[in-house]
């Protein structure tokens, strides 16, 4: 029956610096395996569409504009994305990759959660026809 | 109560909301004059019909729908689901991968004990202990990070393994992390057995018999510090266990401070554990092939998740999405059977099984009405009804 | 001085009220840094005060307004008028009459009275509950409290804090009666519901005690009243039992000591249940400020 | 492992105090010893997997078969999970899972779709509450004398009648269900 038993506790932190990390102006190095922003390339995409399919949050929607081409653009969803890598999983090609030092992606508008991967031109092409057409945000790839 | 005609049965409500409480739930106690003849409560305040949800999902999508059950459990429940989608394909993950699931299960053990062993603390007061045990908690979670890339929700399966490997560096990490949480632990399991005033607050209180602990079925480490012998890790060891045994740890007092003792001493069964997988890991690729569509059948899954045993049924009718998954989540059994616990009980000893059964439910300050016959409706403070206790038990 | 500023300006209100925020803030930093957490912003309890002032003051239904709102204001007014006894900032009490101990323990425990009434007035449960258990644990600190102060006001032969503190000036009494002082100390505690003793307001069980109904400018009177008891308190055991308080630095120097060994204790006890606060004053509390007393009056008899 | 003699019958003491290594045989021992407890309906028993038993008990006798488990303190009843054969099949199932060791006996009590009653096993277990109010509102499986009838999870303004865990149960497009029961 011992009475103050955390007293090393006390007489330690009284020694040590508080151990709380002032998070914006202190920043610790993120680990390596750290999942943050999803990144495509569209190298050797061959549209199969499996990270469509799996993804649990429908994040990610593969617009085909040319199979044989290989021209492909991504229409990724950030505010939807879990970032549980299951794409990156799925993926055979492995063009599909979570950055670990991009995780600070708060937005103040709605539209800049959305981020269009591919080839200068064909992402120009996507923007084109999204303007007028407006696709609708499901997965399935056009 | 002389009286001779017929005693209805009264209500004694214990509100949901609480600042107790983290999960909402609502409690009755209907009495017969002394005798509890009736507990029970109503939960649902946070259901998002999952099981509901997992039969218009792919299998693959299920896996991270199922994860969001619970927050400090999520790789229990995806471990359990994975190896009972992986049981019915047929497909056996590999030695190197089933090692690793392992880890991580163990690594969240250690984080949800130490999650606990801080909430246990806030609720009798004892905010230093809290503090602490919330900062070396920190440690436990940094490792998680470093080894999955997510604090709380790890994602660390896939359907036929795991998405990630150990490296020698993230090895020596979680062995150094591990040393300062292990001497950590032997602090903190001297101040939960020896600190008087942390004793005043748990020993004794809400003591469950063996018997009464089987006859109920209570099941996790509620169960074990009744020395009843439930782990399913050592009972039906699955996916690495059956190479790194466990043993379980037990205690016989069965009370809260039981209760204490075991979490803190698996916390050190954990260590030894992960240690013997960071030195013996197998070799090998982390996944295996997974079909698509999974054979038809049925299979149950069974884990130990660190509040006791997670049940998985899981019924494919062939396609690629799940016919039925069913999910029993220890907390509900736990809480379940130490209801039952109440029932026959003086009403003068609710504060003390309300107290034990978990500290996030102990909501042993409410206000309870209690009208018995003769007396018109006066309403107890919870201190009269401790007193009212005391003074029953002194006549 | 002419009384009115030192009634409202110097060692009275304005700066009162400011010294017992900035010993509040000391107390929740120093508990912090023993916690290993940074704690508040040196003006995070002026901020606190300001923004309850700020705010709308909801009076519950089933609770009379007129007490609901008048209590808050019996409660400053005590503890203020309680300090005009006791020695502050090395001034010599600003009014003093033979008798003055009894009166300014009474004014302190009138302000947890208040608190009391104040929960039991509305029908929310938890200030319902809050409310009893403050009341039981004023009476259960009150008596040893008490005669613990009595140790020194009986050397002295004397019940005027002035003379008191004036004799205690020079001579160390806590080396005479060291019991004395540690039940002072102890009863200090349980006076501002500090942990081990802080069932009152157990914000795990009960959110905030006897004061849960309470918004805006009442609470925000409590919240002063709490530091304005704070001062005197530490003030009074330190003029007592450590030596006088006779110049500035003597005054913030050990009142700042008190708070050190306070803050050290606040943070090394689980929260006692009321049925074993009550038991533990009135176990040990008592007979141990019973015997220190019985063991001076023997000696002072004797001398 | 509670190594009291687990039953009476002299033929099937089994030597459960030398715990041998090997799991999956230890959990066969276990299923014969359930499959003698069980033997009038242990007949069509069928072994999916090689610690699982199931074996399909008409509504009538399940209090009978719990019993017969229960009193020989085979395991414990650890789910009771229900189970939706769709419209066409025009028939449901509620499987009472006993769980020792590595074993798991399960009870398939099959029922028709419309009009699904069971006896309620509290009397034994009294535990096992929960488990049949999650199962009447989910599936509408009304069971008799259960304690305590009340809903566990769906919300008091539920309409009565929808039974949301249903194949046929409409999932609106916003979520949570339009009430719509399509029978």
């Amino acid at each position: 029956m011992k009475f103050a038993t955390m007293l090393s506790d006390l007489w330690e932190s009284l020694r040590r610096k508080p151990i709380t990390q002032q998070y914006p102006f202190e920043r610790t190095k993120t680990p390596e395996h750290l999942r943050g922003l999803l990144l495509y390339d569209p190298t050797n995409c061959t549209g199969c569409g499996l990270c469509v399919k799996d993804c649990p949050a429908n994040a990610i929607e593969n617009i085909v504009l040319d199979k044989k081409a290989k021209r492909f653009v991504v229409r990724y969803h950030v505010d939807r994305c879990t970032f549980c890598a299951q794409c990156v999983a799925s993926c055979r090609q492995e063009c599909m990759k979570l950055a670990n030092d991009m995780w600070e992606l708060a937005q103040l508008g709605k539209d800049d959660f959305e981020i269009l991967y591919g080839a200068e031109a064909d992402v120009q092409a996507v923007m084109a026809s999204l303007a007028n057409g407006g696709s609708n945000g499901t997965g399935e790839p056009k | 109560m002389p009286t001779t005609e017929p005693r209805e049965k009264f209500i004694v409500p214990i509100g949901p909301q609480h600042p107790a409480l983290k999960e909402p739930g609502h409690f009755e106690f209907t009495v017969d004059g002394e005798i509890v003849t009736g507990a029970t409560a109503r939960l649902g305040y946070v259901h998002r019909g999952i099981e509901k949800g997992t039969e218009d999902r792919s299998w693959v999508q299920n896996l991270y729908l199922l994860e969001r059950i619970c927050g400090i459990c999520s790789h229990s429940h995806a471990l359990a689901y994975a190896l009972g989608v992986e049981k019915l394909a047929g497909v056996e993950a590999p030695p190197r991968a089933q090692a690793i699931r392992v880890l991580v299960a163990e690594l969240e053990r250690i984080h949800s004990h130490l999650l606990w062993l801080g909430v246990a603390a806030h609720e009798a007061g004892f905010d230093t202990l809290f503090m602490y045990s919330w900062r070396d908690r920190e440690t436990v979670m940094d490792l998680l990070e470093n080894l999955t890339g997510n604090r709380v929700n790890y994602s660390a399966n896939v359907l036929g393994g795991v998405k990630f490997d150990v490296s020698v560096e993230q090895a020596d990490a979680i062995r150094r992390g591990l040393d300062f949480l292990e001497e950590r632990t032997q602090h903190y399991l001297t101040v939960v057995t020896t600190d008087s005033m942390f004793l005043r607050r748990t020993r004794g209180i809400a003591t469950m018999s063996k018997q009464q602990a089987e006859a109920l079925g209570v099941i996790g480490p509620t169960a074990r510090a009744s020395d009843v012998p439930r782990d399913v890790r050592v009972e039906s060891p699955y996916a690495a266990y059956t190479t790194f045994p466990v043993e379980a740890v037990l205690a016989t007092a069965g009370d809260l401070e039981a209760r204490f003792l075991v979490r803190v001493k698996e916390l050190f069964e954990s260590y030894r554990v992960i240690r013997e997988i960071l030195d013996r890991m197998p070799a090998g690729d982390l996944t295996a092939r997974m079909p698509r569509r999974v054979k038809e059948g049925e299979t149950v899954s069974r884990i130990e998740a660190p509040r006791g045993e997670l049940f998985y049924f899981i019924k494919s009718g062939g396609g690629d999405r799940p016919e039925r998954v069913k999910a029993r989540t220890p907390s509900m059994f736990n809480f379940a059977s130490v209801l039952t616990l109440a029932v026959g009980h003086q009403l003068a000893d609710i504060p003390m099984i309300m107290a034990g059964i978990d500290p996030c439910f102990s909501c042993n300050d409410r206000l309870v009405v209690v009208n018995r016959i003769g007396h018109e409706a006066d309403v107890w403070t919870w201190e009269k009804l401790r007193q009212y206790g005391i003074e029953y038990y002194r006549r | 001085m002419n009384p009115l500023i030192a009634l409202l300006i110097f060692p009275g209100g304005l700066f009162l009220l400011l010294l017992g925020l900035a010993y509040e803030w000391v107390d929740r930093k120093l508990v912090a840094r023993l916690q290993n957490r940074i704690g508040p912003r040196w003006f995070q309890p002026f901020a606190d005060v300001l923004k309850l002032l700020a705010k709308e003051e909801v009076v519950p239904d089933g609770a009379n307004p007129f007490l609901f709102l008048g209590l808050p204001m019996v409660a400053l007014a005590g503890a203020l008028t309680a300090a005009l006894y006791v020695p502050l900032a090395g001034l010599p009490p600003s009014y003093s009459f033979p008798g003055d101990l009894i009166v300014t323990v009474y004014l302190l425990s009138l302000m947890t009275l208040c608190i009391g009434l104040g929960g039991a007035n509305t029908i929310d449960r938890f200030s319902l509950i809050g409310a009893t258990r403050t009341l039981t644990q004023l009476f259960s600190y009150e008596a040893p409290f008490l005669l613990a102060l009595l140790g020194p006001a009986i050397v002295v032969g004397s019940w005027q804090i002035g003379q008191i503190a004036a004799y205690a000036d020079t001579r160390l009494l806590a080396l005479t009666q060291p019991v004395g002082f540690v039940v002072a100390l102890i009863g200090l505690m349980g006076k501002l519901e500090m942990p081990p003793f802080d069932a009152p307001e157990a914000e795990t069980e009960i959110v905030a005690g006897a004061l849960t109904e309470y918004s805006g400018r009442g609470y925000a009177m409590f919240r002063l009243g709490k530091g304005v008891e704070l001062i005197v308190g530490l003030a009074l055991v330190a003029a007592f039992y450590l030596g006088g308080v006779s110049d500035p630095l003597s005054f913030f120097g050990k009142t700042l000591l008190l708070l050190v060994v306070v803050a050290a204790l606040q943070s090394l006890f689980a929260r006692l249940r009321i049925e074993q606060t009550v038991g533990l004053w009135w176990r040990y509390g008592t007979l141990l400020a019973l015997a220190q007393l019985l063991f001076t009056i023997v000696t002072e008899v004797m001398v | 492992m509670s190594t009291e003699p687990l039953l009476q019958k002299p033929e099937l003491v089994l030597a459960l105090s030398q715990l041998d290594r090997c799991r999956l045989c230890m959990a066969e021992t276990l299923l014969e010893a359930a499959k003698a407890l069980l033997q009038p309906w242990a007949a069509e028993s069928t072994l999916p997997e090689p610690n699982r038993m199931d074996v399909p008990i008409p509504a009538a006798d399940l209090l009978a078969a719990v019993k017969a488990l229960h009193d020989a303190r085979w395991g414990y009843l650890s789910a009771i999970t229900g189970l939706d054969l769709g419209p066409e099949a025009g028939a449901m199932e509620a499987l009472y899972h006993f769980c020792m060791g590595a074993a798991v006996v399960t009870l398939r009590v099959r029922l028709p779709r419309d009009e699904a009653s069971v006896p309620s096993v509290c009397g034994l277990i009294p535990s096992a509450s929960f488990f049949e109010r999650e199962l009447s509102e989910m599936f509408g499986v009304t069971v008799t004398d259960t304690p305590d009838p009340s809903r566990l999870f769906l919300p008091d303004d539920w309409p009565d009648g929808v039974y949301p865990l249903r194949k046929d149960f409409v999932m609106s497009p916003t979520g949570g269900g339009n009430g719509a029961q399509a029978e």
